[in-house]
């Protein structure tokens, strides 16, 4: 019987549960194009967990908790793009490109569920978080009606809320692994019922996502085609993210592959895709009037700043940009859907610079404008700033509308560790 | 029909119209993605299933177990009721009642409750927000829901949906109630809980009720979920599109067709309709959808009159 | 009434078959969980609280408002059977009805019951 | 035929019996709200063998809203509503069991000694359209006041549930000095 | 299945709703309490309506009063504890010695 099944479901696309560190973005959206991969939002749902790019020295945030929550057979594969890790085990590493690592992905997974590769066992230790067992009257570690720790765990206390009733306020880390988040970010926040109370930063869980072709930009001038091809890539990528976690992945999954390979001749195609974005009624539905900014406190944010109505660009300053006619789109909403419009408005028109620059250069004098924002010698990237503005916007939403705020800044995570370590971004 | 030839039939329709439902979700969702070639398709639910069977089911600290259990298995069970209250073709029907439409009704808005104990049975964050979800959906969508049922029992005069299909003999509800084929698929998506109204299993709650669940679990609660928005293809056939009613094929083949064409739709609008937001869903249905189908009652009846 | 017999049987054995199914998958696969195997998925760090509390829903006034609306439904399925046969006068009735309940729902809407308090 | 018929009502009633009483038996608030729509499935199937099939099914229908709305608003109200901690939230239980066990037998009584005409439904008809002419005629009144009073309730309970009262926020001003805050 | 046997089961119903209202400390687990009363009033109603009226609509139409009250009842039953938690943050009878007085 067991074999039978394991035969059939190497037919499936394998369940893996990506915790995806710092560098692995591009990665992360060829991997979500495997037929033969399905990166899954639980580890509940998967079979291999897959460990890939980079992270904050020492042990990998969360890494054990989530290992251990995948069903057995699980599995862990570790994968690193830019090249092999060496703190992990051999047998566990995957060296190579993507069309190594998926078929590692299969042969693993088929090895655990036919039995001829041992399920892993968990690594944290089997002990209970609190002791609780024949603690108490009935020997469940309460303690009347709300004490103690039944189960191993306290219930949560009552706090007041904006209407009035005072109800029980959970708090909760949410991430670094949550796939409704960005990978790597984590957020302390108090829920009540399913409106977030207060939100606190973590440190990220992964290292910087050094956007290194921009980060050249600043010394010397880079080809405009390169940058504006760069820009519209990296706004597919995010779209196509985005897109899934609205419950649309078909329509992620065709963006994301817009992203592979862009040249400007797929203008066209591009806009087909875009206009069944804007078809599917996401504006309205989901993301109008969430998350609206303060033109004031957005300065520098790229596509936040412009879909807030400022016309904030480097670009507007370098003369090459001048010379091709450059003038910013901008829309006045502030709020996510603008966000969204303002992302989608720059695909077509970096494309458009793209194919009208030649071989024309641009930057190099300090100041880039990048797809997040405003980069500067300073070292802080635009990123940081975005993450800073989430406990403000995120408080009083409900939590499906402060995931949507939290893709419509299109917040990078490391940004805190860019901030925190100043040499981390202009090194 | 005897309970026997009932069992029998309810349960093959069921398991084949639900591995269909998987193959069009493949299907469609590779096309939106922009893939061709769909040979793989149809062997991919199986494969899918068997690799499920083979994990580990999960539990999580301290679960409702008992709840945890009987959510999928309500679930399914529920489908399978709502499928016997339509009749399949001219004389083939398991439960052709009086009430018919009140025990599809009944059957469809239990769901609620199957997928509350799903999601709060777990003791897990986004579980239990993902039941809190669903209650508010089922509440916003069954009220339309059930309006746009009755109004296709207007001209039958009568709750029995074998009236109500054979009243539509001259000209079909869905011409004559134009309102009432579009709010009943809306609302209809929302009692399966399939996209874009798949709220409490939404991917913003990393699966919502399901987020715990895996293995065998996981493919009971996948299969009884299908197993409902197939129920509600049947019933949108029956009351809306005249059922078996058609010329030169016979009854059964018309049914099936108009039944995977209107699954067809649903699971299309999967993928082509964004997830509104909680609170845009509430308001849709008590502001939108229930105004229409109090207007689609009321004008369908003048006009019957 | 008999049919129903027949509905109940099919409800039931859907039932058990699903219960078998999940069976058959503990059977291949035990559910032996460690304490670690056990905890609620939250992105990788562990919860603080049980899940479990006094939740605080925000769409109360539609709960409310659903309690009354709904027993709409069940004047309207009789309603809905003898109407071709009542004529005219049901229609006038049960608009008189129906309009007494709309007159709820624009309060609730106008109070902002379906938004999130 | 009967012999099933009896046999499934017993089994219903049993069920309804039950259920009922694990309302009051099980420290979860979830579980005491489904256990007592449990029991209105099982006394809706109860209705279903007495031909009053229209009856039962809406009872079984308009129950899964009103017990879910239960669940949410016990769970939303009660301190430890999932009943991690065990409870017993009773008071007054010996003189509740009495009272409870007397209406029992007193209403049994009344049931098998009182004499009722015995006048069965005619078998064969719809039920239904005699209720909707009975609706729309003769009770016509019953049926408009119906209304009436649901508009009074919704409006009613919405404007005791808003915050935003008429005269300031419903929180403000109102706590009573007597009241005893036990936490 | 007799008209006898209805009653019997609705009166058993009735006792266990006696029970639970006069025993739960809660408001709302009181309420269940009277849903279950009006539970076996409507089991009777229809028994009634069933073995002993001839099949008179009136005893379906009570049938349907009962519901309607029976929602009229849960309606402004949780609009009052909301209100009441709203004020005095408490949930429980004993709490509110006011109410009892």
């Amino acid at each position: 019987m067991r074999d039978l099944l394991a035969r059939l479901a190497v037919g499936a696309p394998v369940p893996v549960f990506p915790v995806a560190g710092g560098g692995t973005r591009e990665a992360l959206a060829r991997l979500r194009l495997r037929p033969d991969v399905h990166l899954v939002d639980t580890p509940r749902h998967a079979i291999v967990l897959l460990v890939l790019g980079e992270f904050p020295p020492g042990e990998i945030a969360g890494l054990a908790a989530v290992h251990d929550m995948i069903p057995s057979p699980r599995v862990t594969v570790h994968w690193t793009p830019g090249g092999p890790r060496d703190d992990v085990p051999r047998s566990m590493r995957v060296d190579g490109d993507d069309t190594a690592l998926v078929a590692a992905l299969s042969r693993v997974a088929g090895e655990v569920l036919s039995g001829t590769r041992a399920s892993e066992p968990p690594i944290r230790p089997d002990v209970d978080p609190v002791e609780w067992r024949g603690i108490g009257p009935y020997g469940h570690g309460g303690k009347g009606m709300t004490g103690g720790t039944p189960f191993g765990r306290p219930l949560a206390e009552r706090a007041p809320d904006r209407d009035g009733l005072e109800l029980d306020q959970l708090s909760v880390t949410v991430g670094p692994w949550l796939g409704a988040l960005p990978p790597g970010l984590e957020l302390g926040i108090k829920l009540q019922g399913d409106v977030i109370q207060e939100v606190e930063i973590h440190p990220p869980a992964v290292t910087l996502e050094r956007p290194d072709g921009w980060v050249r930009a600043l010394e010397v001038p880079v080809p405009v085609a390169e940058l504006e091809l760069d820009r519209a890539r990296h706004h597919l990528v995010w779209l196509g993210e985005a897109l899934r976690v609205h419950d649309l992945p078909a329509l992620g999954q065709r963006t994301l592959r817009l992203a592979q390979g862009l040249t400007p001749g797929d203008r066209g195609e591009v806009e087909r895709v875009l206009a069944e974005v804007r078809r599917t009624g996401i504006y309205r539905l989901a993301l109008r009037g969430l998350g609206a900014v303060d033109p004031s406190q957005v300065g520098g944010l790229g596509p936040v700043a412009r879909a807030a109505g400022l016309e904030d660009d480097a670009r507007l300053d370098d003369p090459t940009y001048q010379e091709l006619g450059f003038r910013p789109v901008s829309h006045r909403g502030a709020d996510a859907a603008d966000r969204w419009r303002q992302r989608i408005a720059e695909i077509t028109q970096s494309l458009d610079l793209a194919g009208r620059a030649g071989d024309r250069t641009a930057f190099g004098d300090g100041v880039v404008e990048g797809p997040r924002g405003r980069i500067t010698s300073d070292g802080i990237l635009p990123g940081a700033v975005t993450v800073d503005l989430l406990p403000e916007l995120l408080t009083g939403l409900e939590w499906g509308d402060a995931v949507a705020v939290v893709w419509s800044l299109d917040v990078d995570p490391t940004g805190v560790a860019s901030r925190s370590s100043p040499e981390g971004a202009a090194a | 029909m005897s309970p026997a030839w009932a069992v029998a039939l309810v349960g093959v329709l069921l398991m084949v119209s639900v591995y269909l439902v998987a193959v069009m979700e493949t299907i469609f969702g590779l096309r939106v993605s922009g893939v061709r070639g769909y040979g793989r398709a149809w062997a991919l639910p199986m494969s899918r299933a068997a690799l499920l069977l083979s994990q580990r089911r999960s539990v999580t600290e301290r679960p409702d177990a008992q709840a945890w259990a009987l959510a999928p298995a309500l679930l399914g069970g529920l489908g399978a009721v709502a499928l016997t209250a339509i009749p399949l073709a001219a004389g083939v029907e398991v439960a052709d009642v009086d009430a018919g439409i009140v025990l599809f009704g009944a059957a469809l808005v239990q769901v609620m409750v199957a997928v509350f104990l799903h999601g709060w049975a777990a003791n897990s964050l986004f579980p239990v927000l993902g039941a809190f979800r669903m209650a508010a959906l089922a509440l916003s969508v069954s009220i339309p829901f059930s309006l746009v049922v009755i109004t296709t029992a207007l001209p039958a005069e009568s709750l029995s949906v074998g009236l109500i299909i054979s009243s539509q003999e001259s000209l079909w509800n869905v011409v004559r109630q134009p309102l009432g084929l579009p709010i009943y698929l809306i609302t209809g998506l929302g009692f399966s809980f399939w996209a874009p109204l798949q709220l409490p299993d939404a991917r913003d709650l990393s699966g919502g009720t399901s987020a715990e669940v895996s293995g065998a679990a996981l493919l009971v609660w996948r299969v009884a979920r299908a197993s409902i928005l197939v129920a509600v293809a049947a019933m949108g056939a029956a009351a809306f599109l005249g059922g078996y009613l058609g010329p030169w094929l016979p009854g059964w083949l018309w049914m099936a067709v108009k039944t995977f064409g209107l699954l067809a739709i649903l699971v299309w609008s999967g993928h082509r309709i964004a997830r509104p937001r909680m609170e845009t869903a509430v308001k849709l249905g008590w502001t939108v959808l229930l105004p229409l189908a109090l207007v689609d009652v009321f004008v369908s009846g003048a006009l019957t009159l | 009434m008999a049919e129903l017999g027949a509905t109940l049987t099919v409800f039931l054995v859907a039932v058990v078959a699903i219960g078998v199914v999940r069976w058959v998958g503990d059977t291949l696969n035990p559910v032996q969980l460690t304490v670690p195997e056990r905890v609620p998925f939250a992105g990788g760090f562990d919860p603080e609280f049980h899940a479990w509390s006094r939740f605080h829903i925000r769409w109360y006034s539609m709960a409310l408002l659903f309690l009354a609306f709904d027993m709409e439904m069940v004047f309207m399925y009789p309603w809905a059977v003898v109407f071709v046969r009542e004529g005219m006068i049901s229609l006038v009735e049960m608009l008189m009805f129906i309009l007494i309940l709309v007159v709820g729902i624009v309060y609730t809407w106008r109070e902002r019951g379906f938004e999130w308090s | 035929m009967s012999g099933i018929v009896d046999f499934l009502f017993w089994v219903f009633a049993v069920a309804a019996v039950v259920t009922g009483w694990l309302v009051f038996r099980t420290d979860s608030m979830v579980r005491a709200a489904y256990w007592l729509m449990a029991s209105f499935v099982a006394v809706g199937a109860i209705l279903v063998t007495l031909d009053a099939q229209f009856l039962g099914l809406i009872l079984i229908l308009m129950m899964a809203g009103e017990m879910t709305i239960m669940a949410i608003f016990m769970v939303m109200y009660m301190m430890n509503p999932a009943g991690l901690n065990p409870m017993t939230m009773v008071h007054q239980h010996r003189t509740a069991a009495v009272a409870g066990a007397g209406a029992f037998v007193a209403l049994a009584l009344v049931g098998l000694l009182a004499d009722f005409p015995d006048r069965p439904a005619p078998s064969g008809t719809d039920p239904t359209v005699d209720l909707g002419v009975e609706l729309l005629g003769e009770s016509m009144l019953v049926f408009e006041s119906a209304g009436v009073a649901l508009l009074a309730v919704m409006i009613g309970a919405i404007a005791l549930v808003s915050k935003r009262g008429r005269y300031g926020d419903a929180d403000e001003g109102s706590e009573e000095p007597i009241l005893e805050k036990t936490e | 299945m007799s008209l006898d046997a209805l009653l019997v089961v609705a009166a058993a119903l009735f006792g266990a709703g006696v029970y639970g209202a006069l025993s739960q400390q809660s408001f709302v687990m009181i309420m269940m309490g009277l849903e279950l009363m009006l539970n076996a009033t409507i089991l009777a109603v229809v028994a009634f309506w069933w073995g002993s009226t001839g099949g008179n609509p009136e005893g379906q139409l009570l049938a349907i009063v009962v519901m309607a009250v029976m929602a009229i009842e849960a309606a402004i039953g949780f609009a009052l504890v909301t209100n009441v938690y709203r004020v005095r943050k408490a949930d429980i009878t004993e709490k509110l010695r006011r109410l009892r007085g």
